[in-house]
């Protein structure tokens, strides 16, 4: 562990928190704490992944029925927009590391508007699944022979990508909220933590979504 | 045990065997315990602090102690966990000529069924020194269906078939407890084992009181009123006879065994699992059937599968 | 460059400023911690209450105080406030807050406001329960089993649920502080093995509380799901499987046992130290036993499902490695009993209670093999046998170990000595009435008294009333320390920095602390307990 | 700062690649391989997490303790999985209900 002494200089400590001595352990120390939180957000989809892991084992032919009443083109051009986002927001955190403030404030809207589009996306897509009939007990017209499990298999389908949804709003507000900040220039270079910090954020709810992909919509239609 | 009374009675066959590991187990705890406590007590009497500013001396080589006091408990461990699975494997594998008696249970009562279809509600009897295993099932919540005479203990469950089997040695009367929380009335969901010796348990079989049909025959009497014969005895759906506990070739390809989750799974959900060569037109009688429906066509569906088995 | 200039003579922490405000918005972790202790006190007597309802209803066979349905409620409203709302916040949250920073020789933890936060979050999910609890209760058991609790019952599940998912977030905001802050802020030389044990159990116990919580957080989440839309989850009416519901809890709440003993592991670490003023003996392995616990406790909750349904198979893996996970516990209760040996020991309060932790702390953990071999589980699952299991661990052990820790902090925290003889007179009653409680219950649990039953047959009646006899004594005895600690605020003599002459960095600075801790950054240069040393180098 | 500022070029060739890997996911899902499909479909997208992580977050110039963070994410989630799915496909290995 380095020694060195809280510094003088006057910028530097306005952004140091009582605690640290140096900004680089500041730094060091809320990206370890993100990291963290992204394993404790791994455990919470876990669960989920459990539940639809041992439902599909149990009724593999209504799960395959149920991805067929997916509309994969949503799902790809979903992907498409999010690792897109995932590009620009990481091309913010470059931007903040190098001082680079109006590229760092037009970035992150991007990021923004992307994100907003994804959740756009999903949107219209789960008003579709209402207008088919597909949301178990709101609107369910389905009357093939396994109702019940297909029913099981949206669920999880809604279950995961409304928690996935609900991540990435959050995402996107704190994304827009820092864009407020950044107009202010609250990211100097030596402060750029908080938006390193968002971008693990963000790359991680892609993440999630890039495994939902498979899990949701592709299995089934080979 | 001990000629305290710190255990219920010894009633069933397994039960002399687990009072024996409890036993093992108690006087290994006691052991343990009880040097790790004389240690305590003789150790701070001997080294209570005499002078304000004495210390204590620090250990040096504690390797060898640690390692034998990681090693011993790991190796001791193994005890109680080889017996303990050897009595759960027996208690889960009961014998092939046990009698089957099936259990249904619900908010908060218990309804058994003998094989010649003597009915209870709350009770049961049975003949000691013959198996006898239960199906269970419950029609609303998890309930456990608990004889600590007999040390056994399993949980009912909704949707799925659970067993338990045990051979009476003492006849008398048992306890029989719930014991998973199933609401308000889980502490009055309690009944009586009656332990017979065989030959007041045939006069007691045909005492009639209660006597009504055995499952099998009420299921054959459903697999009429519902219609099931129209196409499985006509060649639109396979043929029953013979399949229960034999291996079925489905559609898509894969192997089941005809067990009764997958029975009972046909039954509710055709679709889910389908035969082949057929078409999936099965109707599924979700809703139309109640659990002892259920279990009665199970007992009929299992008494034609017995090879050559008769049908009662 | 110099360091920041901290004014040589600060206010303590405590006197820094009396606002109701400066409580209310304080980011020290020392004020957090007493606003936890006396949230948690609070809490601790809505449990009790309970407990002593339940008790005095068990009196008679027939269950003379209150109708099933409040029972049921009773001990629901017991376990939930008790795990969640005391034990888990318990020695974490307060000793925990307190200490990890002194501790490590840092001016606070890592995220200061997220603390705060936390404490927050503690209340909000707390009056979220506690609202449900009064407004009609609920009557599911602290496990929420399923389809029970999503269909049958018609209490107030869903705010409940709501409650302990909030409570949850609270959890993991802890334990991420902790890991971060043991990781990035320690003192100068204060190396891994360095460190005193109870930072050791206390990383090990946040790493189950970031790990495990958001599994219990996403299942609580389905359960008031399924309750609200009445779509199958884990209904098996509706298709669901009630046993997903099982693993998903059980793999969360095996895990949190171990939050609701870790901890006290730790204090009793420290206290056996501090009171035979030597080192712990075998210290590294006792600090790799704590991570070992905190680990390989995820390999076994299936042991809560032997008889539920799951398959041998998984039965038989469930129920060995809950012996592998005994051993790392094994070692620690003979290397604080070898630590005894050649020790200079006072049997002052503090040590009184470590030494009753080690002693029920052992006779709960054993029976807890008797619970993991599957033949004898059979018999005694869901009996009174697994009650006195866990309460001899989480009442006799954990509970012990926390009024051990904060009497031995005491003075550290409120800068006063409380009455020395009084403390000893309360830990033996506690002991006492504990064992009169609790013991009768192994027995009547073998005889096959199922738990959760405001009834029993009359066979049981003795050994219920001792047991109640015993909740009476106890009661007696949590209630002294309530009264000599409030008055020691008063009264008690002015303690100073060291009032035990023991190691560690949080005995180098002023009692109460100031409120950036230290006045200048310690430095670390030994191992931890060297008392040795330390008097070599006077 | 310690921190690694990634060169614009590398990040676009990662987006380019997760592309593409999303391209060959949704076709390859489309042809039937039997029971080989699913494991395939998420090999693919375990590699594009690995993508994002190491080069999008940075993991691959992280530190131990963040790099031990991550691992453990993966590995908890693993044993909820594998825990639980021993419990579900075993089940029928005692030709016993409830087994
Ligand atoms: C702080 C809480 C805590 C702790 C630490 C433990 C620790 C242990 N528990 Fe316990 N347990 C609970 C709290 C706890 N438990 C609760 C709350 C329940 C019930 C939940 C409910 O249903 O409501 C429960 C239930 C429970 C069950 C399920 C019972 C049932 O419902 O049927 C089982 C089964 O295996 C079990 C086992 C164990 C084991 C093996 C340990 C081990 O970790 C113990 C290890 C300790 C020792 C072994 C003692 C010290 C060692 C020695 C003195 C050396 C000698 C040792 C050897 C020779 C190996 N516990
Ligand atoms: C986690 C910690 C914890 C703690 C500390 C306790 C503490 C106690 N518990 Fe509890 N208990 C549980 C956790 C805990 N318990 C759990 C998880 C269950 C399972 C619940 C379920 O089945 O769902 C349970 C269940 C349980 C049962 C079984 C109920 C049943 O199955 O039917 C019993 C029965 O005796 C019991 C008794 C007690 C007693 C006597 C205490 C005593 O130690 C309590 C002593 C404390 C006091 C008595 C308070 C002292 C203060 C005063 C007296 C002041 C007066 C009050 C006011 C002014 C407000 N508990
Ligand atoms: C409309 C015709 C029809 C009716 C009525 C019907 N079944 Fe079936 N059943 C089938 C067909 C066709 C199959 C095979 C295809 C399949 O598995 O779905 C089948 C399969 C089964 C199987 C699995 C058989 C095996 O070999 O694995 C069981 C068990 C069964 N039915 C029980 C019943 C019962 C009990 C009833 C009445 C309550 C019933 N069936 C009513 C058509 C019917
Ligand atoms: Cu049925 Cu408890
Ligand atoms: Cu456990």
């Amino acid at each position: 562990m380095i020694v060195e002494a809280r510094p003088t200089a006057q910028r530097e400590r306005a952004a140091l928190g009582e605690q640290y001595n140096t900004l680089q352990q500041q730094h060091a120390t809320a990206e370890l704490g993100m990291w963290i939180f992204l394993a404790t957000e791994i455990m919470l989809f876990g669960g989920l992944f459990t539940g639809y892991t041992v439902y599909r084992t149990a009724y593999p032919a209504a799960f395959a029925e149920g991805s067929r009443h997916l509309d994969l083109v949503f799902g790809t051009i979903n992907t498409a927009v999010l690792i897109v986002s995932s590009l620009t927001m990481a091309l913010a955190v470059r931007a903040a590391q190098l001082g680079q403030q109006r590229a760092l404030v037009r970035l992150l809207l991007v990021t923004a508007v992307l994100g907003a589009l994804f959740v756009g996306i999903k949107g219209v897509e789960w008003s579709k699944h209402y207008a088919d009939g597909m949301v178990p007990q709101l609107a369910w017209q389905y009357s093939g022979p396994l109702s019940q499990q297909v029913q099981l298999f949206f669920m999880a389908y809604f279950v995961m990508t409304g928690l996935h949804a609900v991540h990435l709003t959050v995402g996107v507000i704190s994304v827009l909220v820092m864009v407020l900040l950044a107009r202010r220039g609250a990211f100097p270079a030596e402060r750029h933590t908080s938006i390193e910090v968002l971008g693990l954020y963000w790359h991680f709810v892609d993440m999630i979504w890039i495994f939902l992909l498979p899990l949701l919509y592709l299995f089934g239609l080979g | 045990m001990l000629g305290l009374p710190i255990a219920p009675p010894q009633a069933s066959t397994t039960a002399a065997e687990i009072d024996a590991l409890v036993l093992f187990m108690l006087l290994g705890s006691f052991l343990i315990a009880g040097s790790i406590f004389c240690c305590i007590v003789v150790f701070c009497v001997k080294y209570r602090r005499r002078a304000g500013n004495q210390i204590g001396q620090p250990a040096t080589r504690t390797a060898p102690l640690e390692i034998t006091w990681t090693l011993v408990p790991l190796a001791l461990g193994m005890i109680p966990f080889v017996w303990g699975a050897r009595i759960y494997l027996a208690e889960a594998q009961p014998p092939p000529d046990a009698v089957e008696v099936y259990v249904v249970a619900r908010q908060w009562m218990w309804k058994a069924e003998q094989p010649g279809g003597q009915a209870e509600i709350d009770a049961l009897h049975v003949p000691v020194g013959r198996a006898v295993k239960l199906t269970m099932t419950s029609q609303d919540v998890i309930h456990s269906f608990y004889v600590p005479a007999f040390r056994v203990k399993a949980d009912v469950l909704p949707g799925r078939y659970t067993t338990l089997w045990f051979q009476a040695s003492q006849p008398g009367e048992y306890r029989l407890y719930c014991s998973q929380y199933c609401g308000t009335d889980h502490a009055a969901m309690i009944g009586t084992i009656t332990a017979l010796q065989p030959a007041d348990f045939a006069a007691w079989l045909t005492s009639g009181a209660t006597a009504t049909n055995s499952p099998a025959a009420q299921g054959r009497k459903l697999f009429q009123q519902y219609g099931c014969i129209d196409c499985h005895e006509t060649g639109r759906a396979p043929n029953l006879h013979g399949i229960y506990g034999q291996p079925v070739l489905l559609l898509d390809g894969s192997v089941v065994v005809a067990d009764e989750a997958y029975i009972r799974e046909s039954i509710l959900s055709p679709a889910a699992r389908v035969v082949s060569p057929y078409l999936p037109i099965m109707p599924s009688f979700a809703g139309q059937l109640n659990e002892d429906d259920l279990v009665q066509l199970l007992a009929y569906i299992k008494s034609i599968g017995i090879p050559g088995g008769a049908t009662p | 460059m110099s360091t920041v200039a901290i004014p040589r003579r600060q206010p303590t922490y405590l006197g820094a400023d009396y606002a109701i405000r400066s409580w209310l918005l304080t980011t020290d972790h020392k004020r957090i911690a007493v606003l936890y202790l006396i949230s948690i006190t609070l809490l601790f007597l809505v449990g009790g209450l309970a407990a002593t309802l339940m008790r005095l209803n068990l009196l008679t066979p027939n269950g003379w105080l209150v109708d099933s349905e409040t029972y049921n409620k009773l001990f629901t409203m017991h376990g939930v406030v008790m795990v969640w709302f005391f034990l888990i916040p318990s020695i974490p949250n307060v000793l925990g807050n307190f200490l990890v920073p002194l501790m490590i020789g840092a001016r606070d933890l890592a995220f200061p406001r997220l603390n705060l936060l936390s404490w927050y979050i503690y209340l909000l999910g707390a009056a979220f329960t506690l609202w449900a609890l009064i407004d009609g209760g609920v009557d599911t058991g602290w496990t929420f089993y399923t389809p029970f609790s999503t269909s049958a019952s018609t209490t107030n599940v869903v705010a409940t649920v709501v409650g302990i998912f909030i409570l949850g977030f609270s959890s993991i905001l802890t334990g991420l502080n902790f890991i971060v802050t043991i990781h990035r802020l320690r003192a100068p030389g204060l190396t891994w093995f360095r460190l005193p044990l109870f930072l050791w159990s206390t990383y090990a116990t946040s790493i189950i509380l970031v790990l495990a919580t958001p599994v219990l957080a996403i299942t609580l989440v389905l359960v008031g799901v399924e309750r609200i839309l009445r779509v199958g989850l884990f209904d098996p009416a509706l298709g669901g499987d009630p046993l997903l519901f099982q693993n998903l809890f059980w793999f969360y709440s095996h895990p949190a046992v171990y939050i609701m003993i870790l901890p006290g592991m730790g204090v009793v670490s420290e206290l056996i130290a501090a009171f035979t003023r030597k080192p712990v003996f075998g210290y590294r392995s006792v600090a790799i036993a704590s991570v070992a616990i905190a680990v390989l406790g995820f390999l076994v909750w299936g042991h809560h499902m032997f008889v539920a349904g799951i398959s041998a198979h998984s039965a038989l893996m469930f129920s060995i490695l809950s012996y592998l996970v005994a051993v790392p516990s094994a070692i620690k209760v003979f290397n604080w009993t070898a630590t005894l040996y050649k020790g200079a020991i006072t049997l002052s309060t503090p040590l009184l209670y470590a030494l009753g932790f080690i002693g029920l702390f052992t006779i709960g953990g054993l029976t807890g093999l008797f619970l993991a071999s599957l033949g004898i589980d059979v018999q005694v699952h869901d009996t009174y046998f697994v009650v006195a299991h866990f309460h001899y661990i989480m009442v006799g052990g954990m509970v012990m170990a926390y009024m051990g820790g904060l009497h031995y902090w005491w003075p550290k925290m409120t800068g006063r000595l409380y009455s020395e003889m009084w403390g000893r007179i309360a830990a033996v009653v506690i002991f006492c009435g504990f064992n009169l409680t609790f013991f009768p219950q192994y027995i009547v649990g073998y005889l096959g008294m199922p738990r959760r039953y405001h009834m029993y047959p009359p066979e049981f009646q003795m050994l219920n009333v001792m047991s109640t006899a015993g909740a009476s004594i106890l009661a007696i005895g949590y209630f002294l320390p309530l009264v000599y600690l409030l008055l020691s605020l008063r009264n008690g003599q002015q303690a100073g920095p060291n009032p035990w002459d023991a190691t560690g960095l949080e005995w180098q600075t002023s009692s109460p602390p100031p409120r950036l801790n230290f006045l200048s950054e310690p430095v670390v240069t030994g191992p931890p307990y060297d008392y040795l040393g330390r008097n070599a180098g006077r | 700062m310690t921190d690694h500022v990634v060169a614009v070029r590398l990040y676009v060739l990662v987006t380019v690649g997760l592309l593409v890997l999303t391209g060959v996911t949704v076709a390859v899902a489309h042809v039937n391989l039997g029971w080989l499909n699913a494991p395939l479909a998420l090999l693919i997208a375990a590699g594009k997490a690995v993508l994002i992580a190491l080069f999008f977050m940075h993991l691959r110039w992280g530190d131990a303790q963040v790099r031990l963070v991550a691992l453990a994410g993966v590995l908890w989630v693993s044993i909820l999985i594998i825990g639980t799915m021993d419990d579900i496909l075993t089940r029928g290995w005692l030709p016993i209900p409830g087994k």
